[in-house]
């Protein structure tokens, strides 16, 4: 035999699993929703994800080139991924500066700094749409009206959101079932026909890809799940105790960023809980925070700040939240002993 | 006139009392401590920022009285000066010893020992091991992993490309100690520097027998024990089917370089060998 | 040391803020302009100066267990002659700066300077440590004000650069000192490297 | 339902750390564990809402009784100063344990301008006693909060590989930072 | 050490040696400063009032009165007269319902019910947001001037056009009883700071409640004399 | 009802390409290297020295303690020397190294194929005859099973568990055998059980060997106490511990034998090698092996002599193919790496399984992305992804907090994490060093 034989510890087969399997997954469940949104806002919405992914999979690569010279990883996919998210919390009328610098930031801050993908404590995505949601409000909470305008971009013709809506109306002193005749139909609100940034809508789209995912086994059920349930117990106990100043809990489900971020903003890998009691935690905490924010604080949406507030707590939740055990069931002492 | 005797007399009171109450409490509430805390505490900064990564100055005290090496403490306030005195009054200096360093005892490069099979687990000596004795014939061989270079504080070792070997920087090293606990082969040894860097050593740790050895690696002590018979200062021993020279005994005499027949045993910084008798004035003038 | 570097040591080398990383409260608190890091930067270099002459007059005379308390005071003093200064000739300047003018007496530069310095050394040493210290300070505060105002508000000392609504509004608030600061840190460790 | 704003405000709105600025140097000092995080939480809640009680008292006790809240700063520091020492004396003869686990961290704390931060604002607030102390302690919760959640993305950051020039200060900055971004979701919710 | 030592008299006579000293010297300095605190604070108001009303000879804070409230608040009340005539008011009024917390500002009202100019005195509100309400609702002249300062393609760029500075932004001028003076958003006729509806709320109940005290006073005391008496109970005050 | 274990877990290809084939009985090799070390524990003492003339079966090293075993010689012929041969690790280990000639068995050793039923042994009595028989685990982890059915004071075995389950990809050794020695095993876990004094046994096969369910089923329809569980297909579920739960829903503690729940699991391979010892009076000297491997020409299951170069195996399974790039001795989950064809055939060998050289590299390390994938297939609920980093940094209080120490090394994590990190080696390597740790503390 001429060949050297290989050495390596077991195990010696592999799954085939991989990283880019894993961020075209979530690309491929992105896609309804992408698709949605051209519907809906026509020629903003192809604009504002180019140029966010482009921007994003640009920033990664010449970060990792020439500031933190390593061999660019940018076919993994995850700055695709990111670009993506990113730009489905934008408005799809928004600038394109302010898309570069998002993605600058989510890229360079949210993500490079801490040494680039897996090592990153909050979502990128999230960080870069925080970032321009605080520093140019404006641009930022003014959304084109579905249909409307469809071939223009900057210029599209603007309106509000359901929630920015309610939350402007409570604030006028108006009730929720007044509100309500202002709001599209729960149909219409499944299906995405309404304002808000360019991928968090289409709530049927979005569900379609969460589902690609759980199939996938890209995600696991849990964070989806206690998101979207905390939610509905939440704002039911809310709207239970006082109709006119809570909407019910469906209204809150179908509006906003929680389908996003229930599928794919809160599951990302490295800034999720490793055990699923974790994760349910983590999940729960997203839409407590998140209902906090939409009925008491001053933004109409909260979506975004609780994940991120949840990514910062999701190192305590690692470290006192272990999967169960094998042999836990039966009280052993542990392995270090008290002497 | 009267703001300025009212804020005097606040200030004086409360000055006062807080100077009392805190002379009473200490009185009432003693605690014995090591004496020794107040007096490094007393030459430490009190910022109390924290820098050390201690909570408090008094706590950093603490963690410098107790400790046995107080080299990788440091306080960011006070440096370097600080901090010599905190030696100073521990007496935790150690007092130097006989200089020593880090010698490399495997001579198996990718010429004198061929690949047998090729290793791809994590790349870590310890790791590789754990599963098996190395990609060469002989199991006691350098891995070639890096473990020691990465124990290595001081930037005093690489690992050569070429040989595959790691490489000790003489002027760096310190002769901690790090990389012979990192080695799992036991290749690394502490030995005495030596006049000038001057040292003899064996380069091999292999225990096979003679054949099996040298048919692993071309330069392998084959345990012939021809060194020991050389020897005029009875420092090289023969245990195990391997030669090794105590270098307490070694006069540095290179006597058993030349009878190595496998080139075993390696000397390091000597000049260029000219003849027979060059060798002994140098010999002479080692001593 | 010689006084020359004694001086010189805190713009750099010993940085308070970039180096040491002291004093971070005020650092971060009043730097959303370059005026008010100037200002308390300024502010906290009259106090440092001044509690390091006088803890250096003062040093043989304090018994150990008081000697805290003691340099608290004489520091405390000093910020309120500040306070009261700043609130009658440059009372715009103290109401920006606000809490952190009370909270110079905490700073731990103040403090650290008259305990690992003036309470060891004589009166002109300590005058000149301070001064340095208290400059460095200064300077750190100012660059990072700058920083902040411009990538904030497109202003520098107050003049506009650029149109204020490019400016990115984090860097104003709360969020942006610090990520300011980081930045600004890694870049200085990254010259110190290099230097 | 004013105690109920007190408490939401301090803790999270205005958390004294991640938006007043307060208390940095052991936010960024002694964030390094999680445990430690948590002896300081319990040292500064502690400390803090003692010394928020005696300053109230020599603020209407002596100060403004007699005209002389000039001598806020210098006459609160001192009092602070001394209560810390006081505790701490106390403290290591009464309960060694306690003293395990918060006194060590006391030190530190005469130099946290959060204390004399949030004295300073009770004062300023015109809160009365027991909002004084609702205040305090709240406070010194939204102080922990922050240390532990932070102390916590350390400890995790200690785990990986950040770039050579983000080590150290850098990062934890940065984290400070973002979370101090995501902390103004909370704005406007009192 | 050479240094005393810590017994009991030594600890207490340095604390209350130091104490001393730096009480007297406090004490000083606060002397000193006193008259110019003061004199900087009450330069502030005057600046204020100077800023809001029409030009004056009085001292209006010295005859300043206070007017209550609905709810609960007083506001002082500045009457600012040229050569002994009124020529308008200058009224320090609050609003609780800030962004960050409560908005203090100055209002002039020319005695025809008109508002002459405002200051806002004292505000919490976020910074490039809120804090524009210092100028957002004069007139725009200095507004357009600083917009008009970008670049074409950063102004592309960044999304900002240059025809939104034209709305109903100004409340100098105004009559609050043709004029309503709410967020357009409420359907009222002024438009409010964009992304910045709640200081501009805050802002304009200020404006309102500032208003009401003076059409308050003006109904009270609807005679030249009486308002003169009050006025000089106001400087008695 | 298809049972399985709670946590964990994984499903890798099966790739059973030997299944079909019948048992065939391997030539004697020319010579055999036979080390004293096949077991968990000490090292036997060689009996013989060079140049002795040996019997097939007769004992030629002694076990060396408490917890070790005998060894007897596979084979007739002359002791060419007593010295180092190289094992599985490129370490060399001592052995005794037999040339071939002939093949001349002890008289005491009954060769015939009758089943021979009764079992007129006592428990103690066979207790001690499979010690005497150098009986081990033949699943692989050689643990000498006198030892194991000898339950410690105080503690009682209540079921006997036969592992027949052969979760590892390629392997169908066990299969094989619980086909072909259906009836002998029966009576081995009779022997077992009577051993230990239990009345219930339950064979645990996994669902992809239906006819052994199906076979076995039948043959224990008569027997009491001997029942049949199917098992659902899941990798590591031959792992002592995972089978124990997947069968009886008891978890084994941190850190204790399986006796602590009242069990005791002993493999298909073991059983039938106890019904030889007992029954037939035979050491062991042979084992089924399977050989298989993609690029093999013939996988077959063999049965062969201890101390068989694996090279002949090879051989006789159709040669060692061209592009051959990693020979594994064992499954491909946890078998080693074998760094020569010379090693010889120990107790512990299941299977030989050879890798072509595009199957045999690792894929590039990446960052860890977090996506717990490995938490979720971890059968023992551990962290695989931070006991890694904890032993890479060498934080080895924090490791053992995390119950490093309970890793069963089954590899899932590695197999499954996208990032192509090496998990499982560095678990290994920080195993090592905290027990290590560990037992300097006693």
């Amino acid at each position: 035999m001429n060949q050297k034989l290989v050495i390596s510890p077991s195990p010696h087969i592999h799954s085939g699993d991989s990283i880019p399997a894993n961020m075209y997954g979530v690309i491929i469940a992105l896609l309804p929703a992408l698709a949605t949104s051209v519907w809906l806002f026509g020629v903003g919405a192809l604009i504002v994800t180019f140029t966010s992914v482009a921007a994003c999979v640009f920033f990664e690569w010449i970060i990792q080139k020439y500031l933190l010279k390593v061999t660019p990883s940018i076919t993994d996919g995850s700055a695709i991924v990111t670009g993506l998210l990113l730009a489905f919390n934008l408005p799809t009328n928004i600038p394109i500066g302010l898309i570069i610098i998002g993605a600058a930031v989510a890229i360079g801050i949210g993500k490079m700094s801490f040494g680039g993908l897996g090592n990153n404590p909050f979502n990128p995505a999230l960080v870069g749409r925080v970032f321009l949601l605080i520093s140019y409000p404006v641009q930022m909470t003014t959304w084109p009206t579905p249909f409307a305008s469809r071939l223009q971009y900057i210029d599209a013709q603007t309106g509000a959101t359901p929630l920015s809506v309610i939350k402007e109306g409570l604030s006028n002193g108006q009730t929720i079932p007044e509100l309500m005749e202002r709001i599209p139909s729960y149909l219409d609100l499944f299906l995405g026909k309404t304002g808000g940034s360019a991928g968090e809508m289409a709530a049927l789209a979005l569900l379609i890809g969460g589902v690609y995912l759980l199939w996938k086994r890209i995600i696991t059920w849990h964070i989806p799940v206690s998101v979207i349930g905390s939610v509905v117990i939440f704002t039911g106990i809310l709207h239970l105790a006082n109709p006119s100043t809570f909407a019910d809990p469906l209204f809150h489900i179908l509006t906003g960023g929680i389908m996003l971020g229930a599928f794919f903003m809160a599951t990302d890998y490295a800034t999720s809980p490793m055990s699923n009691k974790g994760m349910l935690l983590y999940g729960a905490g997203i839409g407590i925070i998140t209902v906090l924010i939409r009925c008491f604080g001053s933004y109409p949406e909260g979506v975004s700040f609780a994940i991120l507030i949840m990514n910062g707590f999701t190192p305590l939740i690692n470290r006192y939240m272990k999967p169960k055990r094998f042999g836990e069931t039966i009280k052993t002492a542990r392995v270090q002993t008290s002497k | 006139m009267s703001i300025v005797l009212i804020t005097i007399l606040t200030l004086a009171g409360l000055g006062a009392l807080a100077a009392v109450i805190l002379y009473l409490a200490s009185q009432k509430f003693k605690v014995f401590e090591d004496p020794r805390i107040d007096q490094v505490e007393e030459v430490l900064p009190a910022a109390n920022c924290g820098g050390c990564g201690f909570p408090g100055c008094r706590a950093f005290a603490e963690a410098l009285v107790k400790a046995d090496d107080i080299s990788d403490l440091n306080c960011p306030v006070g440096g370097a000066e600080v901090m010599g005195k905190v030696a100073q009054i521990l007496g935790k200096e150690v007092a130097k010893s006989e200089p020593k360093i880090a010698v490399v005892r495997c001579n198996g490069t990718c010429e004198h020992r061929p690949r047998l099979n090729q290793y791809e687990g994590a790349p870590s000596c310890a790791a590789a091991s754990a599963l098996y004795g190395g990609e060469t014939g002989c199991s006691f061989g350098c891995y070639g992993l890096g473990d020691c270079v990465d124990a290595c504080n001081f930037d005093a070792m690489y690992m050569d490309e070429k040989t595959g070997l790691p490489v000790v920087i003489e002027d760096n090293c310190v002769a901690c100690g790090a990389c012979v606990d990192a080695c799992p082969k036991n290749i690394i040894e502490l030995r005495k520097k030596g006049p000038k860097n001057r040292r003899i050593f064996v380069s091999c740790v292999n225990e096979e027998k003679g054949a099996v050895a040298r048919k692993a690696c071309s330069v392998a002590c084959i345990g012939c024990g021809k060194c020991a018979k050389v020897c005029p200062f009875d420092a090289i021993t023969i245990k195990n089917n391997l030669a090794y020279i105590d270098d307490e005994k070694c006069r540095l005499c290179r006597k058993c370089v030349a009878e190595c027949p496998t080139n075993a045993i390696h000397e390091l910084n000597f000049p260029v060998r000219k003849n027979k008798t060059a060798v002994k004035e140098t010999a002479t003038e080692e001593k | 040391m010689n006084q020359w570097s004694n001086f010189t040591k805190g713009f750099f080398k010993e940085n308070p803020v970039f180096v040491m990383l002291l004093g971070m409260c005020p650092t971060l608190g009043v730097t959303s302009s370059a005026i008010n890091g100037l200002g308390m930067g300024l502010a906290t270099t009259f106090v440092l100066v001044m509690s390091n002459i006088v803890v250096a007059l003062v040093k043989d005379f304090i018994p150990e267990k008081v000697r805290i308390p003691s340099f608290i005071v004489i520091i405390a003093s000093f910020v309120t002659i500040v306070e009261m200064v700043m609130q009658a000739w440059l009372p715009a300047l103290f109401e920006a700066l606000g809490l952190f003018i009370p909270l110079i007496v905490v700073n731990c530069i103040v403090l650290g300077r008259a305990e690992a310095f003036a309470s060891k050394n004589s009166v002109g040493s300590s005058i000149i440590d301070g001064l340095g210290m208290g400059l460095g300070f200064s300077l750190a505060l100012t660059i990072l004000g700058t920083t902040r105002e411009l990538l904030g508000s497109g202003k520098a000392f107050g003049l506009p650069i650029f149109s204020e609504s490019y400016g990115m509004l984090v860097f104003v608030l709360a969020p942006g000192a610090f990520i300011a600061l980081g930045y600004l840190i890694a870049l200085i460790n990254k010259i110190r490297r290099a230097g | 339902m004013t105690y109920f704003i007190i408490i939401i405000s301090a803790i999270f709105v205005n958390n004294i750390v991640l938006s007043q600025f307060l208390g940095i140097c052991p936010f960024l000092g002694v964030s390094k564990k999680i445990s430690t995080g948590l002896g300081m939480t319990g040292a500064v809640t502690f400390v803090m809402v003692i010394a928020t009680i005696v300053t109230y008292f020599i603020q209407k006790l002596i100060l403004v009784p007699f005209g002389i809240t000039f001598l806020q700063t210098i006459s609160f520091i001192l009092v602070i100063a001394a209560l810390v020492q006081l505790v701490e004396i106390v403290l290591k003869k009464v309960s060694p344990p306690l003293y395990q686990a918060l006194g060590v961290f006391l030190p530190l704390i005469t130099t946290n301008c959060a204390i004399l931060g949030v004295a300073i604002m009770t004062v300023n607030r015109d809160f009365n006693l027991l909002e004084a102390v609702v205040f305090s302690a709240s406070s010194a919760i939204g102080f922990g909060l922050a240390l532990v959640t932070f102390a916590g993305i350390r400890e995790q950051l200690e785990l990986v590989e950040i770039p050579k020039g983000m080590q150290g200060a850098p990062i934890a900055l940065l984290v400070a930072g973002i979370l101090a971004m995501a902390f103004m979701g909370f704005a406007g919710m009192v | 050490m050479g240094k005393t030592e810590s017994s009991l008299s030594n600890m207490a006579l340095t604390l209350i040696t130091i104490t001393l000293l730096t009480g007297a010297a406090l004490g000083y300095v606060y002397k000193l400063t006193e008259k110019p605190v003061a004199i900087a604070k009450e330069k502030k108001q005057q600046e204020a009032i100077r800023l809001v009303v029409p030009e004056f000879d009085n001292n209006p804070a010295q005859e300043m009165y206070l007017i209550p409230t609905s709810d609960g608040d007083s506001l002082k009340v500045f009457p600012a007269k040229k050569e002994g005539k009124k020529v308008g008011c200058a009224i320090e009024s609050i609003s609780h319902n800030g962004f960050g917390g409560d908005v203090k500002i100055m209002v002039g009202i020319l005695p025809d019910g008109t508002i002459y100019n405002y200051q806002v005195l004292e505000h919490k509100e976020t910074p490039g947001l809120g804090t524009k309400m210092t100028t957002w609702f004069k007139p725009s002249e200095e507004d357009n001037v600083s917009k008009a300062s970008g670049n074409a393609f950063f102004n592309w760029l960044f999304g900002i056009s240059n025809n939104s500075g034209g709305g109903n932004t100004s409340i100098v001028g105004v009559d609050p009883t043709k004029t309503k003076l709410e967020v357009s958003a409420d359907g009222g006729d002024i438009d409010a700071i964009t992304a910045a509806t709640i200081s501009s709320r805050a802002f304009l109940e200020a404006v309102r409640k500032a208003w009401y005290a003076y059409t308050e006073i003006v109904d009270t005391h609807s005679s030249a004399t009486t308002k003169e008496k009050n006025s000089q109970e106001g400087g008695m005050q | 009802m298809l049972k399985t274990f709670k946590i964990g877990g994984v499903h890798p290809h099966e790739w059973k390409l030997s299944a079909e084939k019948q048992i065939e009985v391997l030539p004697l090799p020319k010579r055999v290297s036979v080390p004293v070390t096949q077991h968990i524990g000490a090292p036997a003492k060689p009996l013989v020295k060079k140049g002795d003339i040996v019997k097939t079966g007769q004992m030629i090293a002694a076990s060396g303690g408490f917890v070790s075993a005998n060894i007897h010689s596979p084979v007739s012929g002359k002791v060419f020397k007593v010295d180092q041969t190289v094992d599985a690790s490129g370490y060399r280990k001592p052995a005794i190294i037999i040339d071939v000639d002939g093949d001349e068995w002890l008289d005491d050793i009954d060769r015939s194929d009758k089943l021979v039923k009764e079992i007129t042994l006592s428990g103690e009595e066979i207790i001690k005859k499979i010690g005497e028989m150098g009986i081990v685990g033949m699943g692989g982890a050689t643990f000498p099973s006198h030892v194991k059915l000898s339950p410690p004071p105080g503690k009682k075995c209540e079921i006997l568990i036969i592992n027949g389950v052969e979760c590892e990809p390629y392997l169908t050794s066990d299969h094989r055998l619980m086909l072909e020695k259906s009836e002998e095993l029966i009576v081995g876990i009779r022997i077992l059980m009577k051993a230990l004094n239990v009345n219930k046994a339950v064979i645990g096969i996994e669902n992809n060997k239906p006819d052994a369910i199906k076979k076995l089923t039948e043959l224990t329809s008569k027997e009491e106490g001997i029942d049949v569980q199917p098992l659902k297909v899941k990798y590591p579920q031959g792992g002592e511990k995972q089978l124990i739960d997947a069968i009886t829903g008891r978890q084994v503690p941190s850190g204790k034998l399986p006796i602590e729940v009242g069990a005791v699991v002993q493999n298909v391979g073991t059983t039938v090698a106890v019904y030889e010892a007992v029954q037939k009076n035979k050491p062991l000297i042979e084992r089924v092996v399977t050989v298989t491997g993609p690029a093999i020409a013939q996988p077959s299951n063999f049965l062969a002599r201890i101390g068989t170069p694996i090279e002949q195996l090879i051989e006789a399974a159709g040669g060692l193919p061209q592009d051959t790039g990693k020979v594994i001795g064992g499954g491909p989950m946890m078998g080693k790496a074998l760094t020569s064809l010379e090693v010889p055939i120990t107790k512990g060998s299941s299977g030989l399984l050879v890798l072509p050289d595009e199957a045999a590299h690792r894929q590039p390390v990446k960052n860890c992305i977090r996506c717990s994938k490995c938490v979720s297939a971890c059968p023992m609920g551990l962290e695989p992804y931070l006991l890694m980093i904890e032993a890479e940094k060498e934080m080895w209080d924090r490791a053992e907090e995390d119950r490093i120490m309970d890793c069963i090394e089954c590899g899932s994590c590695s197999f499954t994490c996208p990032a192509h990190r090496p998990l499982l080696d560095y678990i290994r390597l920080g195993k090592g060093k905290v027990g290590q740790i560990i037992r300097s503390r006693q």
